[in-house]
């Protein structure tokens, strides 16, 4: 009961949390200093929850909850522990953000309180996709985050804005459709196999070897795309560079810390189904391409790269593309690594989007060459923004390393030689790309423009991170405000100067979350191993 | 190792007031276990401290933290026994496991003693200028160097390798708001350096996946039971791998960028300690765990390090940039190492274990006099820059004035790294070239052709290092100031001169008792299963053994010291003579002599260039601009004139431009329309299902 | 090191010391009577260092220490390799140093040390000489390391005592295509390292010919003396060598007088033989452009190189 | 009903899919377009209905009635509001299709082919129960779906956009009702709500997409690219 309990509850929380901004979003004349708070505590409880579930069941056998309806074993804990992470972490960082937009005016207290409910509706959602028990309600679970997010993505009613949110719901809606496709001829084949209607994940894993391999082979392919789609894998990827650059900052590090691997939880459940019922071999052609597809792609696209969030978004295909290697190689050690790769990637990935959204909110621009000198100007931003670009890039010791390693060794292991080599040398271009942008916007003397600037980040040493810069940012806003190119300064001093640090508190704390992962995982790595083997093909 | 003995008496005393350390954990892991816990602590104080303690706090941490690592290899090398740990909760799916033999200790031992010299060099050098990161991240980045060769397993290495790649690339960075070209230069280095990650990796993994499992003890187990084609892609990746860490041409390409651009107690640590560690995977991966192999890769390596070594040597002799020249000294002497190194497996798989021994022993001791010089060069140019704010050898000159204790250190560096006697990397060498000729009895003609090529390249890298360092000192030191900087040059603090003297130390005794480090040597080269000793013994003399043929530096010196005093002596004792009288120097009659008529560096280097122009290509270029009047009267004349990397022309600049096309190429794949977006999705289904109605 | 070498090594110590300059004399005879002159007679040598030694020591203005010391390491470098390498006897004075890469770096550490103090000057003669000097040496190196690489083939060793005595105890091998072309070689090298004509003009003090009296072109009164006296003994250690190694005739095997006297005989006539015939060729040469000097030595290389590859490959892999 | 009936019908539904597919492939006219868009969700639902009375089955009896409610009422009325504040804002002109990127006759062509892909794809699953007359009408529901993705890519105007994605939404619901085999009923209702919220957040998007980029066609919206 009490299992039961914390089951329901990260998904009751979140939906709770949007029930009070909806609230807040009726009332005249929002009180939005208190609200803001009430999503990082949901997303705490939520994360609490699901650690306490993981804790409370390690040992057991997997708890169900409504009628069987909802069901959790090691993979969907970790799942939702992943989410929660994110989760708080960009919940945490969002007030500062919202802060800033409202003192910037691009955004008003009653959006905020309305992005707020957004986001939690999207938390649920998520928490939801992992939690039930069948593939149809998992189908469901994400198509629901594409409708959630839609409003998400084009918050900023700009052309761009739109634009964005345009191909967002149209593709990732057509894709999941196929999804659907997929998923019928799959219910056929059980119907006829004799289960019951329902999709339910371990009636079908058992039932697996009876299904018609014709029309399971059609099913896993339409599954596998769709699915995909959503995992921003090619070849329906093109929604991602879009809208990961156009949605605020906060639901970009939600939307690519764990929407992406979700869908990527959907993959390795219908994957154990499919080896089960085809063989190994199947799947892990049909993963080895999209695999190669994506990192080839993201790595063309990341070359001549000119908008960091863009950048960061190809990046995350990439991770995608990774994660699919690594599901193809399939051994308890590749999965284990895969499932530590997604952790690991939504902490990096999170805090990378949310300090881009900093910097965007410092500089007012998307692109990398109007970006430079960052490190003089902002060093806490920089450093967090720097660090994040080197968790991402695996080096330790950030868990990003070990999970690569592992998927690599696994990779090798499994006769995967060649395909891993070539991964291993496109994630080389792209590790390559990733290091020359960022170094461009990071390193050398900060621009002209912020002469004083320079000054004030050099006066006080000590003191002098993040609010050195800022005040620096002030002065030639204060002077520039009579220049029209330098209003977005004007503008972006404000708020800076009101919230110095607090926004990027969380992205610190997550990355060295990242990086004591990567050290020493502790008990994680064995509710890894269990989530390992629930999806392994025995 | 001199700095390293009293640690080594410490852990000694340590053992016997805290009795079990000695008996079974060994000296070497209490030693290394408070290397990383010094290193931890010195991190997060110097993150703590004022910024007026900062400096000391690190530079002294470091220190502390180098004498203990030294202490560990030291009685590594001495035989002192270690188990073998293992840390499976640490760096998770993987787990860690760590073992110090003589080879890696032997190592462990080099980087320890640099760091020493190093550390306590940055208290002063960093000053008040220290900031928060770069005085935070040294004595990390020191220990991720003691940890590499500590690793026992393929990941436990990988994951020390990039620890060592990312301190090392942070510390470069430190000076990116002063100059534009330390970004390009730590870009260069970090995109290099993770191509030899790559590599490694691809490779050890292989190696791994058909051992069926990463521990050295298993790949070792499984090697000779993989077929040749395995083991020789493995070797060439991690060739490849750990070539570029040790900046073999043509994979050298950031050495001579990041070693300028870093700070100079870091560029010591870089060529001294860092770039070894290419040289020891190579050594433990090749001759250790696939044990031996084929004859060709050893012969690969020889070309390559010969190549290196006259190609490295050559930019230096053509560089006017003191750290620049210095960086290319370092591919030169990895070079030779390398050709040491190759030399050694070769003779090993052609079974000639005494001349094997030999190689390899030159090969490990010319890393440790290179340590020992290239840290006393790269500290003394640190000086000067610190004291003449320039490290262009065509602005300096004259520095003997100001800073007669840099130019004493520089000059000692500069005679032991120009082989000569008594200098320090005349032993190695010396020992080099002995198993080089010794290998001719009954070599196949392969080995025929390529020894004495090899024995040429060693013989014109030793003449042209000559050259540049005389051009070095002669021009940096020596002479007038060329510039106000050099002229206003003042010695460094105290605490910079205590790091240059203890590496000048530890050139002295390399020079003169090579000796006493052999048998150390002997045991690193027994425990990379190359040989079963050191091919050479004798402390005073140096003998080879079961070979004809000894030197000793030692009695060397002291003739030369008799005879110079004896030579004083009689010129004092000569009849009729009056005091030294000063007197104008020739000048041809017109007027003073200026700094302006000096040779430069440039000039200095002029022949050499001429001489290599087919190699070194020079790029130089010529404006004359005529009076209007008459085309015959010049009216100003403007000479430009630069030696580029030949291979970074070739190798590096079509790659970079093909790279750009592909990524200008791959833009069209995003046009931003929404119907191409959809297409490639509905391109893909309907492929797909044609192929599936088509495969049943 | 036995008492053959040591009474060797005083004995060398004196001749050389003594004898340099004579040779020099009379190689300076040889081409006077060539060209027609009457010349100076062969003791003028000794007369000039003592007239430089007697003059008082000039210290030119802003040259340091090192300018000072430089004439003292040369003496010392020349000097400790006149003693050791056996020319008298076929043992050597002191074995570990008399082994052939020491003696050539020894050398080698002589002229650097020159070439420093002539940097040290800061005068454009001073580093005009020294940047030549020092072109020259980096490219003899290769053909010095290579050419003792061929002779060591032979005895199996680089010490000079054991080439020489493996050449004493089989004077066949003298005239093997390896030796003679090794002997071309190190000819070719010695006169480089000597300067010589064609490489080097001892006697000119044209700017845009002068290498080695580029260098020493500040010092004077004692500094000069002891710089001639030790450039005069390089010659003969050099022609020394040649003849150790080449010819070793008449080397004292044992701790005789008669043998003793026999070396020391043998030793200066080889060595004054050839002087005279170096110089008799001085005179039918000139000196050659200095870019042109790289391909002379190129030339010596690929002898140095043949002269190994004919000691593998005509005498069969096993030797 | 006798068994030749049912099948008959039940062809006969099956044919006004695919007639209706093509037709909205070929029509220009969006108001036309909505037209047979209804149409076939009538098609849908009697084929549902059929199955239903056939087998007897509440169950399905019931999601006959969603899908009418969703396909012939919900749909088409969200459709024609959107057209009609469209053709308000135009100006009281009839809203027709720009040139499609895919000429009619191509598209035509296209769909005829790919209704061939969906026969020969979908063989294994007619096979699974080559008894019942409803799995051989599988194909059309799996080449309504491929029509409809063609027509994803190949329209203009994001409204036809809108309606192609319904139309494969169309074919794919189809092929759920034609395996027989039966989903949960939670499932299927989630299913809908999904669908009509998708269309709901497409149709306001349309109306944004068409305040901020006016009457153009949705190729023009190339402003987030590299």
């Amino acid at each position: 009961m009490r299992t039961q309990a914390l089951l329901l509850a990260s998904v009751a929380v979140p939906l709770f949390g949007a029930a009070c901004f909806l609230l807040a979003t009726l009332r005249p004349r929002p009180g939005w200093r208190l609200t803001a708070w009430v999503s990082p505590a949901c997303a705490a409880l939520s994360l609490g929850a699901a650690i306490a579930l993981a804790v409370v069941r390690s040992g057991h056998g997997p708890v169900t909850a409504l009628g069987g309806l909802v069901r959790a074993d090691s993979l969907s804990e970790f799942m939702l522990i992943v989410i929660g992470a994110v989760g708080l972490l960009a919940t945490a960082a969002s007030p500062a953000w919202l802060n800033a937009e409202i003192a910037a005016r691009r955004a008003s207290p009653r959006a905020a309180a309305k992005h707020s409910a957004l986001v939690q509706l999207f938390l649920a959602a998520m928490a939801a996709a992992v939690l039930t028990a069948s593939l149809g309600l998992t189908w469901v679970a994400i198509e629901a985050t594409t409708i959630v997010t839609a409003f998400l993505v084009g918050q900023r009613k700009t052309r761009q804005a739109v634009e964005a949110a345009w191909k967002y719901v149209m593709i990732c809606s057509t894709g999941i459709a196929l999804a659907l496709l997929g998923l019928l001829v799959l219910n056929a084949a059980a119907a006829h196999a004799g289960l019951p209607a329902g999709l339910d994940w371990t009636r079908l894993v058992a039932a697996a070897p009876h299904l018609n391999r014709g029309v399971t082979r059609i099913a896993v392919a339409l599954l596998l795309i769709g699915f995909g789609t959503k995992a921003g894998l090619a070849p329906l990827h093109a929604w991602l560079p879009d809208a990961h650059g156009q949605a605020p900052a906060p639901v970009s590090a939600l939307m690519s810390g764990v929407l992406l691997s979700v869908a990527m939880y959907a993959i390795l459940r219908v994957k154990v189904i499919a080896d089960l019922a085809l063989g190994t071999e199947y799947t892990r052609t049909l993963l080895l391409i999209l695999a190669l597809a994506s990192l080839l792609l993201a790595a063309s696209l990341l070359i001549s790269q000119r908008d960091y969030k863009r950048m960061l978004a190809y990046s995350s295909i990439e991770h995608m593309g990774l994660l699919a290697l690594g599901a193809a190689a399939g051994s308890p050690l590749a999965v284990a690594a895969v499932l530590l790769h997604m952790l690991g990637h939504g902490l990096a990935k999170g805090s990378l989007f949310i300090s881009a959204g900093r910097v965007l909110q410092l500089t007012g621009t998307h692109r990398i060459d109007r970006v430079s000198g960052l490190a003089s100007r902002a060093p806490l931003l920089a450093g967090c923004l720097g660090l994040g670009i080197l968790a991402l890039l695996g080096f330790p010791p950030f868990s990003l390393f070990a999970s690569e390693l592992g998927i690599a060794r696994a990779g090798f292991a499994s006769g995967l030689g060649w395909v891993t080599t070539v991964a291993l040398a496109l994630v080389l271009v792209i590790a390559a790309m990733l290091l020359t942008h960022v170094s461009r916007m990071l390193l050398g003397p900060a621009p002209a423009a912020t002469e004083g600037g320079l000054a004030a980040g050099a006066a006080p040493p000590q003191a002098g991170t993040e609010r050195a810069s800022t005040a620096s940012v002030i002065q030639n806003g204060s002077v520039a405000t009579l220049a029209p190119p330098a209003i977005y300064a004007a503008e972006t001093a404000k708020p800076a100067a009101m919230f110095p640090d607090s926004g990027l508190l969380p992205v610190v704390v997550a990355l060295a979350a990242c990086a004591v992962l990567g050290v020493y995982a502790g008990p994680v790595t064995t509710l890894l191993h269990a989530a390992a083997q629930a999806v392994v093909t025995p | 190792m001199s700095p390293a003995t009293p640690a080594l008496a410490a852990a000694h005393s340590a053992s016997r007031f805290w009795p079990g350390i000695g008996a079974h954990w060994g000296l070497t892991w209490p030693a290394l276990a408070g290397a990383g816990t010094l290193a931890l602590i010195t991190a997060l104080f110097s993150l703590a401290v004022p910024r007026r303690w900062r400096a000391v706090v690190s530079g002294a941490g470091t220190a502390l933290t180098g004498l203990a690592g030294a202490a560990a290899g030291v009685a590594a090398v001495t035989g002192h026994r270690s188990p073998t740990l293992s840390v499976p909760g640490v760096l998770p799916l993987s787990g860690v496991t760590l073992a110090v033999d003589p080879l890696g200790g032997w190592f462990i031992a080099v980087t320890g003693a640099v760091a020493v010299a190093v550390g306590s060099y940055a208290i002063g050098y960093q000053g008040r200028a220290a900031s928060r990161p770069s005085a935070a991240v040294l004595p990390l980045f020191v220990a991720s160097l003691l940890a590499v060769p500590a690793a026992a397993s393929a990941v436990t290495l990988l994951a020390c390798w990039e620890l060592m790649a990312l301190t090392s690339l942070l510390l470069v960075l430190a000076e990116h708001k002063r100059r534009p070209e330390v970004a390009v230069a730590a870009r260069w280095y970090a995109i290099m350096t993770h191509l030899g990650l790559v590599c490694v990796l691809a490779g050890l993994m292989l190696f791994a996946a058909h051992a069926r499992g990463d521990s050295f003890a298993a790949l070792a187990r499984a090697a000779p039971h993989l077929s040749p084609a395995v083991k020789s892609t493995v070797f060439v990746l991690v060739l490849v791998g750990f070539g570029s860490k040790a900046g073999l041409v043509p994979l050298h390409a950031w050495l001579p960028r990041a070693h300028p651009e870093a700070p100079s107690h870091v560029s010591a640590l870089m060529s001294a300690a860092m770039v070894n560690l290419g040289l020891y995977g190579l050594i433990r991966v090749g001759s250790g765990l696939l044990g031996g192999g084929s004859a060709w890769w050893w012969l690969l390596l020889i070309a390559l390090g010969a190549v290196s070594a006259v190609y490295g040597i050559l930019q230096a002799a053509m560089s006017t940039d003191v750290k620049r020249l210095l960086g290319c000294s370092t591919t030169e002497n990895m070079g030779l190492a390398c050709v040491g190194i190759g030399a050694g497996g070769l003779f090993a798989t052609t079974g000639h274990p005494v001349l094997a021994g030999l190689a390899l022993a030159a090969a490990l001791l010319h890393v440790a006099t290179h340590a020992a010089f290239k840290t006393l060069l790269f500290l003394a140019a640190g000086s000067v820059l610190h004291a003449a704010g320039t490290r262009d050898l065509d602005a300096l000159g004259g520095l003997r004035r100001g800073m007669p204790a840099t130019t004493l250190a520089f000059g000692w560096g500069a005679l032991a790294a120009s082989a000569l006697p008594p200098g320090t990397a005349f032993v190695s060498e010396w020992l080099l070239v002995q198993a080089l000729i010794h290998g001719l009895h009954g070599a196949s003609t392969a080995t025929a052709i390529t020894l004495p090529l090899a024995v040429s390249a060693v013989a014109l890298t030793a003449g042209l290092a000559v050259a540049t360092f005389v051009k070095a000192f002669g021009t940096g030191f020596l002479a007038k100031p060329r510039s106000a900087g050099a002229a206003a040059a003042h010695e460094s603090p105290g605490s910079m001169l205590a790091g240059m003297g203890l590496a000048g130390a530890a050139c002295a005794i390399l020079a003169l008792v090579p000796g006493a480090v052999l048998p150390a040597i002997g045991r690193a080269v027994a425990a990379a299963e190359v040989a079963a000793a050191s091919g050479a013994g004798g402390v005073v003399t140096l003998r080879l053994d079961g070979l004809a043929g000894e030197v000793s530096p030692l009695l060397l010196t002291v003739a030369l010291l008799i005879v110079m005093v004896a030579a004083a002596a009689w010129l004092r004792a000569l009849p009729a003579r009056s005091a030294r009288r000063k007197a104008r120097l020739w000048d041809c009659g017109g007027g003073p002599l200026t700094a302006r008529m000096e040779y430069t560096a440039t000039s200095f280097a002029e022949p050499l260039q001429r001489v290599f122009d087919d190699v070194l290509a020079p790029e130089t270029d010529l404006d004359v601009t005529h009076h209007d009047e008459a085309r015959y009267l010049v009216a100003s004349a403007e000479y430009r004139g630069r030696v580029p990397d030949r291979i970074e022309r070739r190798l590096y600049e079509p790659v970079l431009r093909a790279v750009g096309a592909w990524g200008d190429a791959a833009r069209r794949l995003a046009p931003g329309s929404v119907h191409r977006y959809l297409g490639y999705g509905f391109y893909a289904v309907a492929g797909l299902l044609i192929v599936l109605a088509v495969t049943r | 090191m036995n008492a053959l070498g040591v009474t060797g090594g005083v004995l060398q110590a004196v001749i050389v010391t003594g004898g340099a300059p004579v040779l020099t004399g009379v190689m300076r005879q040889v081409r006077a009577r060539l060209e027609g002159r009457a010349g100076q007679g062969i003791r003028q040598p000794w007369r000039d260092l003592r007239k430089l030694l007697r003059k008082e020591a000039i210290t030119p203005e802003g040259t340091s220490e090192l300018f000072r010391l430089a004439p003292l390491v040369l003496l010392a470098t020349t000097f400790t390799a006149a003693v050791t390498v056996p020319f008298v006897t076929t043992a050597s004075a002191a074995g570990p140093v008399a082994d052939l890469f020491a003696v050539v770096a020894l050398l080698a550490m002589g002229t650097a040390t020159l070439a420093l103090a002539a940097l040290d000057t800061g005068t454009a003669f001073g580093g005009m000489g020294a940047s030549r000097e020092m072109t020259i040496l980096a490219l003899v190196e290769p053909t010095l390391l290579v050419s003792v690489f061929a002779l060591s083939v032979r005895a199996g060793s680089t010490n000079l005592a054991a080439i020489v005595a493996a050449t004493v105890h089989d004077p066949v091998r003298v005239i093997s295509p390896a030796s003679l072309l090794a002997a071309v070689a190190l000819g070719v090298v010695t006169i480089a390292e000597t300067g010589r004509i064609p490489v080097d003009n001892p006697a000119t003090h044209l700017e845009l010919t002068m290498v080695h009296e580029a260098m020493i072109l500040e010092y004077a009164g004692p500094d000069l003396a002891l710089i001639e006296l030790a450039s005069s003994m390089r010659l003969v250690v050099f022609l020394g060598m040649l003849s150790s190694l080449f010819l070793p005739w008449g080397i004292a095997t044992a701790l005789t007088p008669l043998a003793l006297a026999g070396g020391v005989a043998a030793f200066a006539a080889k060595v004054t033989l050839l002087g005279a015939a170096l110089a008799a060729g001085e005179v039918f040469m000139a000196k050659i452009r200095l870019f042109r000097v790289p391909e002379l030595l190129a030339g010596s290389f690929l002898l140095a190189l043949l002269a190994v590859a004919s000691s593998y490959f005509l005498t069969g892999p096993n030797l | 009903m006798n068994h030749t009936a049912f099948v008959e019908l039940l062809n006969l539904a099956c044919g006004a899919l695919l007639v209706t597919a093509v037709l909205i492939l070929w029509r220009r006219q969006l108001a036309a377009i909505i037209r047979w868009f209804t149409v076939q969700g009538l098609a849908l639902t009697a084929i549902a209905a059929i199955i239903a009375v056939d087998g007897h089955d509440a169950r399905l009896g019931a999601i006959a009635a969603g899908v009418f409610a969703l396909r012939v009422i919900a749909l088409p009325l969200l459709l024609r509001r959107a057209l009609a504040r469209a053709e308000a804002d135009g100006g009281g002109r009839a809203l027709r299709e720009t040139s499609p990127l895919v000429n009619v006759t191509a598209s035509l062509l296209a769909a005829a082919v790919l209704t061939l892909l969906a026969y020969a794809v979908s063989r294994p699953v007619v096979q699974l129960t080559p008894a019942s007359p409803a799995a051989h009408a599988i194909p059309i529901g799996l080449a309504v779906a491929l029509i409809g993705f063609f027509a994803l890519v190949t329209r203009r105007r994001a409204m036809s956009q809108l309606a192609s994605f319904l139309l494969m939404d169309n074919g794919i619901t189809a092929v759920g009702l034609l395996t027989t085999a039966g989903t949960s009923l939670i499932m299927e209702l989630g299913i809908s709500l999904d669908v009509l919220f998708a269309a709901a957040v497409l149709q306001v998007l349309t109306s944004r997409v068409r305040d901020t980029f006016g009457h153009a066609d949705l190729d023009e919206l190339r402003e987030l690219r590299d």
